[in-house]
């Protein structure tokens, strides 16, 4: 229970910290959403433009910095993310409602599947060390040095390009038309293939290291002495014996590092040209467009907050003195 | 991303005599150290080797390797092994930088947080969890955007001032359970003051943790600050590998069967990344050595769980 | 004698150091459902009273968890009591700052491991000048470990602890504790990590130091045979009470409480004939009680073989027992109260 | 790549053809007005809404093609408008389109300053019969293009109903173009051709696919294997990526109008405030390197005139004295020239007038990556002259702001463009626009260029009464350009395209100029009107 | 109840931690009977391959311990006697906790810290007969829990809801849950208080009375195994250097270190005894002295002590029981060469 109220009051702490960050950041970045349209646009906008744009995206009027916020909040109490400026009049949660399944699709199915197969693999690991298992540390480590997007890239190249087997970009092909037949799916399952891999590529490894270290630390525990001296089967031991307690460490590691992982994940959809909240951060980033920017950052947060917390409950149901005292 | 692996392990006590020779003895600490010499050696004398001037045009445009130019040149005819060579020093240097600080944040707020008690303690524990939730490199490219002048002394303090977390709370549970050693107590009831213990009791065994969290503070800023460059945020120095492949990109050099102007930075990051991880697994398995991963001697495989018998070896007999 | 069941006078000048109803509850922290309900404390220690002399040595027995240690982090002051006080030479102890250098100088503590209270990454000889340093005291680090009897002390200075065996580490710890010239020494412990043959070392040398350098030892033990074997006087702990006290001989021999009694009958004895099973299981079993809500009266009383109802309702005082010429004895139990024994 | 039928170079058989842009994920908004509308982003709005009169950019002194308007007259100094408005045509919901719906577009356009994009200063637009009559606060012969092409014109029946147009997204567009929207995703648009009701012949195009792609790698990648037709995006090596996957069909072409880039240079500085070293600095630019090497020797067409006006498109508005005067890179007699008027040189170093070397700091957006690759290029040509520059990567926003505070040395820019060389100019040196250095908000004039005759031939060109006062105007202008050199100019804007012509024939080209390629311009229209099956 | 009949015999074990020239030899031809039905205690001091013994008879050593030698046999009720040595990874697996169980030290650690104590119990009938039901299996856990007396409430727990003793408790319940006839117990109490450990001896003497296993049990408390333990081993630095049934032991070590560990505690009643203990300190397996390892601490040693091990024999005069009693000293060996 009192594990719970820390964790509920950590989580409204962190939504806290990252709304204000969120509010306040953005609007310390020089320039404004209409000189860098202007600037964007290299003369294909004309400089006339201008004035209207400051009406149209209602820049022409002045508020305090700490009023700002109060709206801002209140805003976010009532779920409005204000409007897009690329996408003006598109109320950033509509941007947010294109984008965000794609990301969950790609980097919320990835990561897990990342996280349960390289735990899987780093139980192996573990498990049979001394074996053909250590031969996947070498490759495990250089993998988990290379940065996502470049990985990407090569792959881009070597599997996309020319003639390759995946397409180098987008969520699906161009003409089909979203909703749930097979074209679609099929089509935005083989776009994902190719990003999905490399995040599971670059970001597996990591996994794959730490769980096979807690499984080598938790080897050693009387318990698994005792479990083996019980005579249980082998199986058994290093399921419900050794990866079972391994797992519980890296469960809360998984919770904690979803931030850093998301954050490099995102780097996947610029260089896929993937249509998720990554790719319109950085668009957005670069467009000055706050409310998009803040919608996006919020919601990577909350989502990463989200997952943390089902990482937590997960954790709860995984070790029992967590749980309420008996 | 190289996680920090095991999140927190018992410190043995630190065998002293034996201990430079033991990190030494491991073969991974050995390799990564050679490889991050090398690196460092580069970033000192990098800038001075290079054959060209990084920005240099030439005549000889997007050619593959030659004898003139070893990786190769850019669509202006800049030579690119000059510009890798310029670049190590940008890399090496924001990524040490950012190490410094973020470990030095770290254990002002992990051995702080971890060995004082109450609110202020729960605090700061509460602050870096929450900078080890909130996305990382968003943050970082939102930050850095903020900022009105940017160059390769503030990328490294932004990686810095927003990487710390991890090693703030690897460093808070081990202070946590050094705080209550009996050597801790002992030396309070010698009358030590807190700094005192704080700095001569519980630092120094704690420095294989801090040298893994500053070593996977580097890898992060190393990661992270090429990804600025790449994606192409301002104020990393010109030659930054991340930014010779933000030029690569940009100029769409794989399309265009430029492969050389891609490969070298990719291969020296991932090269740079790797000694560092293994450097780091060096520095695990010293203060788990539980971790070494060698148990196959000589043919014999060492289970749990079931001791290998050895028939007409070396036998108990003196 | 009921006079030693009193905290000894003031003024009173070979008492060192003394409690009077030192008290400790640590605090637990709220959970959810006990947001709005009172604070909960583990009750530690409760209304512990004990003196140190110049010259002897005061046991404190008690099985784990009643509490030994943090009786002698209170007197070390490394924790501040809920209530009561500790007196040095009868004056009430204030630890602020400085004030607290000054009050280690006079009172020391040794650790129960000394395989963790010695920092492993310190040799011998900064652990020593460290603590000679603070103090600002004159003997030298050699001094110290031939006082120790760990000689020729130059083989020693430089090693660092994990060179050294459990029992060399102890008297590195005693003499680091000894650097600061202190008048009270608190063992907490000392020998119960070490190996049995090494253990009666250790304890010959602190009765040795207390002989020559008249230092009045605590010495905290859940081992009631080397209690009695060592020490002057006897106090037994039970759920952070003193429940009797008196000397060493009166206490083992002639055990008046029935916790005492249980303890000394569940001791192993390899002098004891088969068949005596009786008596322990006659001496009451169960575990100890919880400390958050600690019994009411008596807190032995659900496990005492003799629980009376007025056990169960008032804390017995501490009351004098017969004793039979080997010093004064007491036991906090109603049946050493007139009434009871007449009624017995 | 992908083995599905409905993509790829198989639009003929369906009569579909695909175009692409690079610009990422769009969301649903039709809003013909809107800069950050998909309609406008993509360039379909041109496909569902029509514009007044169709002229082409790159011969913009040829008379405009009637479009909804079959007569326009403009009287009075060019304060008012006359038009006669088309009678045959119909919105796509089948409703006439009225004079009174091209006054109520112009007076809503003059209601909402927000979506009044080109400032035109509107006073009136009244209609009568077929007959609408536009009046302005001030004289719109520059405008006239923007005004007559780049307005789309819209059905008051619906648009009356719309309560705010400035953040509406007309989920529904009813446009007078030949084409209705079918189905909108971020990533596709699909226009489907009307069945009936388009005032001329309904084009064979029978679909027009807009796809958007993320970046230009993608957009590249489409055209080079054929799932995009017709797209506009920079593409570094265009030989080898796009035009070399199949050279019989995959064609480009990008004709200049009349807009330029140049380095402009913060004239308040000293010694740049000295048109003698700016004359030097212009003449070691090689133009030619910064269009092969910057801008992959097509995207921005070299300026190879000396008043920095982009032939052919503005052949006809040359001075005579300029006619024909070709640039040229001339090293020896830029140092000639600086030597002469009393700049010296110490072993390679150019020292000013009062002895201080003559330095410089060019300065742009990290990512902008035609340009910094262009200020390389000029570094290079400056260091022949012996004025040492440095490149800067400035931060995007930081170079913004500086830019318009003008606290810059030298940067590259872009300047207006339109139907004459006045918008070009204007934006170099029209001293109305002046702010001083530290003021922000200035529309153009970066350089902070002031010279009042510039000033006044601007002001004089945008106002004369006639044509012989704007010709005086215009020659003044080139003559103050080719004596000044305010800016130095190192290419043309462009407006152009790539295409395939596997599937459609009937492209404007070299050969057949008959509008810029361009896919967002209004002559898209135009073009898909003109495609026929490849045979 | 106590017999001759060995159910478990050590001959020459010899166990090393590590391979190669810096291995340590903990345990050194170390040979041991233990009979049915009995207790044997093994006593000695930290560090003297006391626990390395009893993991490496049933090749349970953690790495990097080796087995470099000798043999355990098990004598099984009626058939021919298995060396544990050379069972296959399958069977030993099979034979493990059903013949031979074993309770460790710490009993924290020695529990599964995220499974029920019912889930514990039941895993280990299940792994040895597969064929009973849950609920079999489940009932069978509770009748444990009783034997041990805890309530067959505390099935559910989880082993961080249970005391220490509780947890020893369980142990004990699971490693009866087979039946076997050897219960190898390390220091099954030392992390217990007094009371606490008389309690847990207490029930295991009574059911050893009730089930009838034979028991080894390693503790460094002599004074704990005199009173519990019908025969008594004495280790030092690897090997055994006595054996002796309890009281005989008690009354007359043969051993100089015997002797020294019986006079380093303290007694709680009679008259307050000599204490002399032992000078020194405990040898390093690293480096062994040579000839009897206990000779540098030893108050009464003498020329062959340096230089030769003495061998584990009967001494003099204790032909009428041959094995009861046996001791490695040259004291006694000399005695015996001369007579
Ligand atoms: N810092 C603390 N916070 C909360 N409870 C504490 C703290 N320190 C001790 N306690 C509790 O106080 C009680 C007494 O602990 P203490 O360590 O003094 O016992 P002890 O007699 O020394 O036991 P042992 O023989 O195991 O050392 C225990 O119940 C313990 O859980
Ligand atoms: N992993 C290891 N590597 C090297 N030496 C080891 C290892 N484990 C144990 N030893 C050594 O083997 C010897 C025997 O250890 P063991 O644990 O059997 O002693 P013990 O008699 O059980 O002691 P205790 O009473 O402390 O449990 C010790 O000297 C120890 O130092
Ligand atoms: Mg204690
Ligand atoms: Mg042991």
């Amino acid at each position: 229970m009192g594990y719970l109220l820390r964790r509920v009051g950590f989580y409204v702490f962190t939504a806290w910290a990252a709304i204000t960050i969120n509010f306040f950041l953005p609007r310390l970045i020089p320039g404004d959403p209409v000189q860098s349209l202007i600037a964007r646009s290299q003369g294909r906008l004309d400089t006339s433009a201008i004035e209207s744009l400051y009406i149209l995206f209602g820049l022409d009027t002045d508020k305090g910095i700490v009023e700002q916020y109060g709206d801002y909040l209140g805003q976010l109490f009532r779920g409005d993310l204000g409007l897009s400026f690329t996408f003006f009049p598109t109320p950033v949660s509509e941007v947010l409602a294109d984008s965000l399944p794609w990301t969950l699709g790609l980097v919320g199915i990835t990561t897990v599947i990342s996280f349960l197969l390289g735990t899987f693999m780093g139980v192996l690991a573990g498990w049979w060390r001394g074996s053909w298992a250590d031969m996947l540390m070498p490759v495990t480590t250089f993998l988990s040095s290379i940065p996502y997007f470049w990985l990407g890239l090569i792959a881009i190249t070597l599997l996309a390009d020319r003639g390759g087997a995946f397409p180098s970009s987008g969520g699906y092909d161009p003409g089909v038309v979203p909703s749930w037949d097979m074209d679609f799916v099929w089509s935005a399952v083989h776009h994902s293939l190719l990003p999905a891999i490399t995040i599971l590529i670059s970001s597996m490894s990591g996994w794959v290291l730490s769980m096979r270290n807690m499984m080598l630390t938790v080897s050693s525990e009387d318990y698994i002495t005792v479990a083996h001296a019980k005579g249980l089967s082998e199986r058994r031991v290093m399921v419900g014996y050794a990866a079972r307690n391994a797992l519980l460490p890296n469960v809360s590691g998984f919770a904690l590092s979803l931030g850093l992982i998301v954050g490099g994940t995102l780097l996947v959809e610029i260089v896929f040209s993937y249509p998720g909240v990554g790719f319109q951060l950085f668009q957005a980033v670069g467009a000055k467009d706050y409310p998009l920017v803040q919608g996006i950052f919020l919601i990577i947060t909350l989502s990463v907050l989200v997952a943390n917390l089902f990482a937590d409950l997960v954790y709860l149901l995984l070790d029992p003195r967590t749980r309420k005292e008996g | 991303m190289a996680l920090p692996t095991a999140d927190v392990m018992p410190v043995t006590a630190p065998v002293k005599r034996r201990r430079r020779s033991r990190l030494l003895a491991n073969r991974k600490a050995t390799i990564g150290l050679v490889i991050f010499g090398f690196f460092c050696l580069l970033a000192v004398l990098g800038p001075v080797l290079a054959p060209y001037d990084p920005g240099e045009r030439g005549d000889q445009l997007l050619v593959g390797p030659t004898a003139d130019h070893w990786f190769g040149t850019t669509h202006l005819g800049q030579d690119l092994f000059s510009q890798m060579l310029d670049g190590s020093r940008s890399v090496m240097l924001v990524g040490l930088v950012a190490g410094v600080v973020a470990t030095v944040l770290g254990v002002l707020v992990g051995v702080t947080s971890g060995y004082l008690s109450g609110l202020g303690s729960e605090g700061l524990s509460a602050l870096s969890n929450v900078f080890l939730v909130i996305p990382a490199l968003p943050l970082i490219l939102i930050i850095t955007l903020s900022l009105p002048e940017t160059d390769d002394m503030t990328i490294a303090l932004v990686i810095g001032c927003t990487s710390w977390a991890w090693g703030a709370r690897v460093l808070r549970a081990q202070t946590l359970s050094l705080r209550r050693r009996d050597y801790v107590e002992a030396a309070r009831a010698t009358g030590e003051s807190t700094w005192r213990i704080i700095g001569f009791e519980i630092l120094p065994n704690l420095t294989a943790v801090i040298a893994a969290s500053f070593i996977g503070t580097v890898i992060f800023a190393v990661l992270s600050e090429i990804t600025l460059a790449f994606i192409g945020v301002p104020g990393v120095s010109e030659w930054n590998w991340g930014a010779i492949l933000f030029w690569a990109q940009s100029q769409q050099a794989l399309a265009q069967g430029a492969w050389w102007w891609f490969v070298p930075p990719g291969i020296a990051i991932a090269l740079l990344g790797t000694g560092l991880a293994l450097l780091n697994f060096g520095i695990d398995e010293y203060v788990n050595p539980r971790l070494r991963s060698s148990t196959k001697v000589r043919g014999v495989r060492m289970r749990v769980g079931f001791t290998p018998v050895l028939r007409g070896s070396g036998h108990g007999h003196d | 004698m009921t006079a030693s069941t009193e905290p000894a006078a003031p003024g009173t000048t070979d008492v060192v150091l003394e409690a009077v109803g030192l008290t400790k509850h640590f605090p637990i922290r709220r959970r959810l459902r006990t947001l709005f309900a009172a604070q909960r404390a583990v009750h530690a220690v409760e209304q512990v009273d004990l003196a140190l002399r110049k010259g002897r040595v005061t046991a404190m027995v008690g099985e784990s968890g009643s509490g030994k240690s943090t009786v002698a982090r209170l007197m070390a002051q490394l924790v501040r009591q809920t209530d009561g006080q500790v007196l040095l030479h009868g004056e009430p102890v204030r630890t602020g700052g400085r004030r607290f250098r000054a009050y280690c100088r006079r009172v020391q503590m040794v650790f129960q491991d000394p395989f963790a209270s010695l920092n492993p990454i310190h040799t011998v000889r900064y652990h020593l000048t460290r603590a000679l340093r603070i103090h600002r005291s004159e003997t030298s680090a050699e001094e110290l470990l031939t006082r120790v009897a760990l000689t020729p002390p130059e083989r020693f200075l430089s090693k660092f602890p994990h060179e050294l065996s459990g029992g060399q580490r102890q008297r590195v710890a005693i003499a680091r504790a000894l650097a600061a010239g202190p008048e009270a020494l608190l063992a907490d412990e000392p020998v119960s990590m070490l190996d049995v043959s090494i253990r009666l070392g250790v304890l010959n040398l602190l009765r040795d130091l207390r002989d020559r350098l008249d230092l009045a030892i605590l010495y905290i033990t859940h081992d009631i045979a080397s209690a009695r074997y060592f020490a002057d006087e006897v106090l037994v702990l039970y759920a952070g009470q003193v429940v009797e006290g008196g000397s060493g001989e009166a206490v083992t021999q002639r055990a008046a409480h029935p916790y005492t009694r249980l303890l000394i009958a569940s001791a192993p004895d390899p002098d004891r004939i088969a068949g005596t099973e009786a008596e322990v299981t006659d001496a009451g079993g169960g575990e100890p009680p919880s400390l958050i809500e600690p019994p009411a009266g008596c807190r032995f009383h659900p496990r005492c073989p003799h629980a009376m109802a007025r056990c169960e309702l008032e804390a017995p005082p501490r009351l004098p027992v017969e004793s039979n010429g080997d010093g004064p004895h007491w036991a906090a139990c109603w049946l050493y109260d007139a009434n009871t024994v007449e009624a017995g | 790549a992908c083995g599905d039928g409905t993509t790829g170079g198989a639009g003929n058989p369906n009569g579909v053809l695909n175009i692409g842009m690079p610009n990422g994920p769009q969301t649903e908004n039709h809003n013909p007005f809107l800069p950050s509308s998909s309609s406008n982003s993509l360039g379909y709005r041109w496909a569902l809404y029509e514009p007044l009169v169709m002229t082409n950019q790159v011969k913009p002194d040829e008379e405009g093609k009637p479009w909804l308007a079959t007569e326009w007259t403009w009287s009075d100094n060019f304060r008012e408008l006359d038009l006669t408005i088309r009678d045959n045509a119909t919105w796509s919901d089948g409703k006439p389109v009225t004079a009174q719906d091209i006054a109520y577009t112009f007076t809503l356009l003059k209601n909402t300053p927000a979506l009044n994009i080109n400032a035109i200063p509107y006073a009136e637009a009244v209609a009568e019969d077929d007959k609408v009559t536009v009046t302005f606060t001030s004289s719109q012969f520059v405008n006239q293009m923007d005004i007559l092409t780049q307005t789309p014109m819209v059905p008051e029946h619906i648009w009356s109903k719309i309560t705010d147009p400035a953040t509406d997204t007309v989920k529904n567009p009813v446009g007078s173009g030949p084409y209705t929207l079918k189905t909108f995703t971020p990533q596709t648009v699909t226009l489907t051709v009307r069945d009936s009701g388009y005032w001329q012949d309904l084009p064979q195009v029978k679909e027009l696919r807009y796809t958007s792609y993320n970046d230009n790698n993608a957009q590249t990648t489409a055209l080079a294997n054929g799932s995009s037709e017709w797209a506009f995006t920079f593409i570094s090596n265009y030989k080898a990526v796009y035009v070399d996957k199949d050279p019989e069909h995959h064609k480009l072409w990008f004709p200049p109008v009349l807009g330029v880039h140049g380095l402009f240079l913060n004239t308040e500085l000293k010694p740049f405030d000295d048109p003698v070293l700016r004359r030097a600095m212009n003449m070691v630019i090689n133009r030619n390197d910064v269009f092969m090497q910057g801008e992959a020797g097509y995207f921005y067409p070299e300026v190879k005139n000396v008043t920095g006006i982009p032939t052919p498109a503005g052949e006809s508005f040359l001075a005579d004295e300029f006619k024909g005067e070709e640039f040229e890179v001339d090293v020896d007699g830029a140092r000639k020239l600086l030597t002469d008027s009393g700049y010296t040189y110490s072993g390679d170093t150019l020292l000013d007038k009062t002895g201080k070397p003559v330095q410089l700091t060019l300065s742009n957006p990290a990512g902008w990556s035609d340009y910094i690759t262009t200020l390389e290029i000029l570094k290079d040509n400056f260091s022949d002259l012996g004025i040492a520059a440095t490149v800067d990567k400035a931060n995007q926003d930081t170079w913004t702001s500086d830019v318009d505070t003008g606290q810059f040395e030298a940067a590259m820019h872009w300047t207006n463009n339109g139907a004459t060389p006045y918008d070009l100019y204007q934006s170099i040196m029209d001293g109305a626009l002046y702010k001083p250095v530290g003021t922000a908000g200035v529309n153009g004039n970066w350089g902070r260029f002031r010279n009042a005759d510039a000033t006044e031939a601007l002001h004089q060109y945008a106002n004369a009464a006639d044509d012989t006062v704007r010709q005086e105007a215009m020659d003044e202008l080139q003559r103050i350009y080719v004596e000044q050199a305010p800016v130095l100019i190192t290419g043309a804007a462009n407006a152009g395209g790539e295409y395939s012509t596997k599937n459609w024939v009937g492209w404007p080209d070299e050969d057949n100029q008959y509008a810029p390629a361009q896919p967002t311009q209004p002559n898209a229209l135009d073009i898909i009107l003109r495609l026929k099956p490849a045979s | 109840m106590v017999t001759t009949e060995p159910v478990l015999e050590i001959r020459d074990l010899n166990v090393n931690y590590g391979l190669g020239d810096d291995a340590v030899h903990a345990v050194r031809d170390v040979s041991l009977t233990l009979n049915r039905g009995e207790v044997l205690g093994l006593a000695g001091e930290s560090g003297s391959g006391k626990s390395t013994l009893a993991y490496g008879m049933l090749r349970l050593l953690p790495p990097p311990g080796v087995i470099t030698g000798g043999q355990v046999l098990y004598h099984p009720r009626d058939s021919e006697p298995i060396d544990l040595m050379t069972l296959s990874t399958a069977k030993l697996r099979r034979f493990r906790w059903s013949e031979i169980a074993i309770v460790f030290q710490g009993a924290m650690n020695s529990l599964n810290p995220v499974h029920t104590i019912a889930a514990q119990l039941c895993d280990v009938i299940a792994a040895h007969e597969p064929r009973t039901s849950r609920a079999a299996q489940r009932s069978r856990a509770k009748d444990l829990l009783e034997l041990v007396g805890i309530n067959a409430d505390r099935l559910g727990s989880y082993p961080h809801q249970l005391s220490g003793g509780m947890r020893q408790r369980v142990m004990i319940a699971m490693a009866l849950a087979l039946e076997p006839r050897v219960v190898v117990m390390d220091e099954p109490t030392t992390a217990l208080d007094v009371v606490m450990q008389r309690q847990i001896l207490a029930q295991l003497v009574e059911l050893r009375e009730r089930v009838g296993f034979s028991v080894l049990f390693i503790t460094h408390d002599l004074s704990l195994l005199v009173e519990f333990s019908d025969r008594i081993a004495i280790m030092y630095g690897g090997r055994i250097v006595e054996s002796a049934p309890a009281a005989e032991l008690y009354r007359e070590s043969l051993h100089p270190y015997s002797d020294g560990l019986l006079h380093s505690f303290p007694a709680l009643r009679g008259p307050r005894r000599e204490l002399t203990g032992i000078p020194g300190s405990p040898p390093d397996l690293r480096a062994m002295p040579s000839g009897c390892a206990f000779h540098p601490r030893c108050p009464r040693a003498f020329e062959p002590c340096a230089d030769e091990s003495p061998v584990l024999a009967a001494p003099p005069g204790s032909d009428e029981r041959p094995g009861e009693r046996t001791v490695a000293c040259w004291l006694h060996a000399v005695e015996r060469v001369k007579s």
